[in-house]
């Protein structure tokens, strides 16, 4: 980072690129910079392939296959993989399950699944939210009734980001109804989605792509051995998961990326009679938005840098201002992707519809691209929380209001 | 300008009622200020239309009209026509009823909250335009009466894949032969080109790529040996196509207007479709809000409406006052559109383009926030509005494209 | 106005603008151009000479020397006197005293009151907020006690604006302390500035010039008679005069006027080595910004052709509408102005600080009072109740959440 | 740059004590990051800062400091000086300290929060860096001692009425007369230009106005003949001043580093005065902050604290964003100011200029609003860091000039 690494990080941060650049496939990488998110198997090869190297279960202990980073190091690592551009690492595998498990799972559950979820030998998704239980998690409805070694699961999950790949999925349940309080009363199981009795319902999002699901849930036994943690007690466990590290979260490779795409491919495309990239106005665009990133960059390092000095383990309410000034900037610079390629960015790419249409595709795949991702991430300032919540977050943590 | 005054039309938004999840048009709102300002005959037309909305656009009737094979309805094709609706812009001689900028904003406006899918801005404002303005009595009449009957389909086939949005960036050629003339090149995202009878084409007669003079506009039958088209659909589900002609013959009469001097007639084509399009952007905001405003009423978190929550109703209030001054400069273009300074008509009509851009994005935008994740779902109309106001801000050329036209312009 | 005015208008745009250009003095018109506020003197000069056209009392009915407009008419004349520019219309006399009297009124007080009033001979002031009373204007304390023919006031105004040039002040005091409804209890009296017990102390504002006042009663001596309409109903004076007319409320002449000037100015300064007026940035910020402008004219226009035709005489919500958008205007456009100036505008202009300083004038006068102008507007978005406050009123009154 | 990462340093905004409305800086507020990330030099030195400026700098005694003849407290410079501050960045042999500019980073912070009025920016910033860096050994002997012991203070008279912002547009002209030189020309806006007793002032030796080349240097002894001053307050009550220059005759002795190749030490001073600033505003900015959100607590309307209306909370959460987004800026102003790569410096710096600008405009305007017609006083200190914040942004050149800047080196 500009901003003064250490040597140690400099140094840290070549070999990541370094490595990157030598191991990432050809063929993956360049459909990335063409804009298209990765398959389910590039996302599988990747993580194996840095998995091998020892760097996929970034966050976890070193007995468990971590790298033993620093919280700066994962920064540089993520930063740098954003900007390859190449596939991330799965985080339900390795930013939520591997850490529930390691803080409150058995030794049993940790053998069985800690190493093929580094690997992503088994691909994981995350059962938390429902319809009408968005941002407001502890209205969750679906049950689990106790019977004998198994729990019978009857519910409906949503959203279920890639539950379409998904081998298991780690949800919340309620398992007593009456208890006082909506956050007591409810536990936190793993699911193989294989289980009889799981429908996985298809929510294609205004992209016309599909990532998310719905998950219904009817009469679906899970062996009480699934279960993380005590009964009742799963709110703990989401708990954690959620204030879990949250190095990363500003996605600011992934704007970097966008940024140096659009320049890129301004240089092809004319407004007025010469390149865009010519364009007074354009460049003011650009020149904005690399301020803002390099804003964003130093209090990111600011932000990450100290989670390692933390030690009483709170989620660092100021990652709320890394999702929301990560998340303006995403979809800025999505935007600004986009725009570049003009009405050449407004047509459908075939291939991305093809459940929806038999087009063959017109036009740069880039703009096609570009469009899908500006789309899809007017997501980004709802998930994890919209922005409007992560303002409610600092109001109390930070302002104390 | 009176009679574009609806101050109280604001209220639309709020009171709505909301059918499907998409706010129904109110017949007899007493607070909807068009009912006196409107002439006899605007009201009937704004209520035919709206009923025919209310009866046959509803969202899952479009979906229904989607499936069609060209991706729109032919039956209310054929509705719009008994409508007159098809014919509105045109003089009487011609089978039209001589309707103004005023009754075009009327039905874009309706068209805009119903989301519709058929070809009515490319034929009859675009396509239509460029006849009624360009065309000769002869041509007049062999194509208005056929578009106002609904037997011909026109598209304006004038953007190249080369040019973005510069209007004179045209390499599609036409050499004289004999009494007729021959066309090459291509046209790129060509709005309905895939189901145009007529294409009005712009090729060079003369002069280089850029240049504004040698620009000339002819009437090509979309069949015409060596026109090939390949069809798809735009993210607002609206269909284009992209044109090739290779070695198209056409006769002497196939030019609109002059030889060469193509561009002034391509900007008062480009001028109407902007205004049209701006009206139907304002009738998309009026959707968008009125959902959200609805959504707010009855989305519960945290154990209350989010419409109760500040921070909310105060994005609502915004997206209001976004929509107000976009239907100001919907109002513009309209009373601008038949302005006869070219300058003025265009430099009022690049304001316009860029205020009803900037609305249309803030108004959409939030529309899908305020509805969280069911804003990103295909299912709920939301993301269909908001894809349609994100392809009108770039059609014809984007709001920065018009800014920095208006900026060369400050004096 | 470029959307098309009647014929009729037009004309009366023509003629009002004809007769500031031969009427306005021509030494008040240079001292505004150069963005100085007009001084008492120029306001009352300007405003008898319009008084004598019958062109003061706009908002009045003929019988009272009102013009007899439209309210398009009005708007049409505050735009362009505004734009001249010339000193603007005592609005406490014009548009706030004079329809309450009308309305509310004794014979004895409209003629008393009225025709002074037009000929600016009483300056009058409004005696509403209070500390503690800002945007809550029922939680006033000043109270007036009944001692005979008198009321006897003691308590406290603030922001009372030009209350050190004013003659009279028609101010609300609570007559009833002990009512139900804080609103019942109210009363509106008009008071002679001379009256002993009076005291008025200025608030310099951050502008550093003297505009806003404290107003302190002790024990003054009100004649009964000088209460407007009945004891105790005060209030529903009160939101009369607040939900009248809103006729250039977005005071977009003004607006405007900066633009005209600023763009005059960046012709005389420089950036980059050339001419401020040719920088694309510049460029652009001033094409947005008549875009903004423009849309505002219109949606202006939508409003007030509409309160011709409104008979319930509620006040209009879309009111709201002008104010927020209008004082975000204001902002911008004096903001822009100062820009211009650069470094020039950052001095304190003497003269404006005379009271606090003692130092000569620098750099051009139009460049410190454009930063002036800018200070001082930044109360824009806070006099006559916050644009925060609007947004709640569109949220009640429009959106009815 | 881990010495530089107080993330929780953000608390300081919301957790301060506030005192006569200015929130208090806290001696040992355990989460106060830089306690662990600062070396104990660098604490000792900040604590003794925030103490004097907790003692003698409360927003009545400022007021006494500004009425002082000079507008400015000759008492408290003696202090900074007694401290140390006045030769925080020279090098021991100067009687400095050398301080880096982390040092001078957290002691403008502190001067921020407290709005103080000393020529500290111009005599040890702006003058300081010129003379360390430009001086010979002489120079700085004669120079840098004076200044860390308080007897000299220094101005940097390089802007011109006719430059606006333009760093090269210099038409004061030096020509050679024996061994010295004769300078003649005006300087506008000079700040504390009035007190200095010495002027480091740019003139042209040869080129033409807007020339890079040919611009020299020169220390003037402030009350040489041929030297007139007019001294004036600025909006932040600041003191400035026109200088102009008659024939002022100066030694060979004179001249600042190389004759014609002033410019790279003229972008080295702004560099320093840019980051300076960044980090005052920074300070000035918590201050806003802090006091704006203990306002919002005890501030009532319609029956409850204001900073229980979500749509104030928010607004607060924005500042407070856009707060710590300067914060950021202001270390890479301080980490970059030393960079040996110019362009590299130059770039970075253009960005913290933008940003801090830019957070500053939004935080100090929001603090206005937010304090309703309590923040239009001159009574209360809200108005004064709200334009103190107003002329930092245009020291140097403004949002505006820098992002231009920027925009032309995108590649």
């Amino acid at each position: 980072m500009d901003l003064r690494f250490t040597p140690e990080e400099l140094a840290f941060r070549d070999e990541v690129r370094a490595f990157i650049r030598d191991h990432l496939p050809a063929e993956i990488r360049e459909r990335m910079r063409l804009g298209y998110g990765p398959r389910k198997e590039d996302t599988v090869a990747w993580q194996r392939i840095l998995n091998r190297r020892g760097w996929a279960a970034i966050s976890w202990p070193k007995e468990w296959g971590g790298p033993g980073w620093t919280s700066v190091q994962k920064m540089i690592f993520l930063e740098e993989n954003q900007v390859a551009p190449a596939p991330e690492l799965s985080s339900f595998n390795i930013t939520m399950l591997g850490p529930v498990l390691i803080q409150f799972g058995t030794d049993a559950q940790k053998q069985r699944f800690l190493p093929r979820a580094a690997n992503l030998d088994d691909w994981w998704c995350q059962g938390f939210s429902e319809p009408g239980a968005g941002s407001d998690l502890a209205s969750l409805k679906t049950a689990a009734k106790r019977d004998g070694e198994h729990y019978v699961v009857n519910g409906q999950k949503i959203w279920t980001s890639t539950a379409h790949h998904a081998d298991w999925c780690f949800v919340l349940v309620r398992t007593n109804p009456s208890a006082a309080k909506r956050q007591e009363g409810i536990s936190f199981l793993l699911v193989d989605m294989k289980t009889p009795g799981i429908t996985v319902r298809p929510i294609i999002s205004i992209d016309g792509a599909h990532h998310l699901n719905e998950v219904f849930f009817d009469n679906v036994r899970v062996p009480v051995e699934n279960r993380v943690y005590e009964e009742n007690r799963g709110w703990d466990v989401a708990k954690f998961l959620l204030g879990n590290e949250r190095t990363g979260i500003a996605r600011l490779g992934k704007s970097k990326e966008r940024v140096r795409s659009a320049k890129e491919m301004a240089r092809e495309v004319r407004e007025g009679g010469k390149p865009l990239i010519e364009d007074a106005a354009f460049r003011q665009r650009i020149a904005q938005l690399e301020v803002d990133m390099k804003a964003l960059e130093i209090t990111q390092y600011r932000v990450v840098s100290a989670y390692d000095r933390q030690r009483d383990g709170r989620p660092d309410p100021l990652s709320s201002v890394l999702k929301v000034k990560g998340t303006e900037l995403l979809q800025a610079t999505t935007e600004l992707a986009m725009d570049v390629g003009g009405p050449l960015s407004m047509p459908i790419w075939a291939e991305e519809l093809a459940a929806l249409s038999n087009e063959p595709d017109v036009g740069p795949e880039w703009a096609t691209q570009a469009t899908g991702s500006y789309l899809f991430l007017r997501a980004a300032s709802i998930y994890g929380g919209t922005n409007e919540i992560q303002k409610n977050i600092l109001t109390k943590a930070v302002l104390r209001l | 300008m009176a009679g574009l005054g609806p101050a109280i039309h604001v209220f639309d938004g709020a009171r709505k009622e909301v059918v499907d999840g998409r706010p129904k048009a109110d017949h007899d709102d007493r607070e909807n200020a068009m009912d006196f300002t409107l002439s006899d005959e605007q009201r009937l037309l704004k209520d035919s239309i709206d009923r025919l909305m209310a009866d046959r656009y509803a969202f899952d009737q479009r979906k229904t009209h989607l499936k069609e094979a060209g991706g729109w309805s032919t039956a209310l094709w054929s509705q719009y026509a008994e409508l007159g609706l098809l014919g509105l812009p045109f003089a009487e001689q011609y089978g039209g009823f001589g309707g103004s900028a005023v009754e075009i904003m009327l039905v874009m406006e309706a068209f805009g909250r119903a989301l519709i899918l058929e070809p009515y801005l490319a034929t009859v404002v675009l396509g239509g335009t460029a006849v009624r303005l360009g065309g000769s009595d002869a041509q007049k009449s062999r194509v208005l009466p056929a578009i106002a009957d609904g037997s011909m389909k026109l598209a304006f086939a004038h953007g190249e894949r080369q040019a973005r949005y510069d209007v004179t960036d045209v390499m599609t050629t036409a050499r004289q032969s004999g009494a007729g003339w021959v066309l090459d090149g291509a046209k790129s995202v060509v709005t309905h080109g895939d189901c145009a009878d007529t294409l009005v084409v712009s090729a060079r007669t003369s002069g280089e790529r850029d240049d504004a003079a040698g620009i000339t506009l002819f009437l090509v039958d979309a069949t015409a040996n060596g026109v090939a088209r390949r069809g798809y659909t735009m993210r607002d589900e609206q269909r284009a196509a992209e044109v090739s002609l290779s070695g198209v013959q056409v006769g002497a009469d196939a030019v609109l207007g002059e030889v060469g001097n193509g561009l002034a007639l391509i900007e008062r084509v480009i001028e109407a479709g902007i205004a049209a399009t701006a009206a139907e952007s304002v009738g998309a905001m009026e959707a968008l809000h009125g959902m959200t405003l609805e959504y707010s009423r009855t989305r519960e978190q945290f154990g209350k409406p989010i419409g109760s929550y500040q921070v909310v109703q105060h994005r609502l209030a915004e997206m209001l006052m976004s929509l107000e001054q976009g239907r100001s400069m919907a109002m513009l273009a309209a009373m601008m559109v038949d302005e006869p300074d070219a300058a003025e008509r265009a430099h009022n009509i690049a304001m316009a383009k860029v205020g009803i851009g900037q609305a249309g994005r803030f108004v959409s935008q939030n529309a899908v926030q305020l509805h969280g994740g069911m804003g990103m779902t295909e299912d709920l109309a939301i993301g269909h509005y908001f894809r349609r106001c994100m392809v009108i801000e770039r059609l014809f050329g984007d709001t920065a494209h018009y800014l920095a036209m208006l900026a060369t312009e400050v004096e």
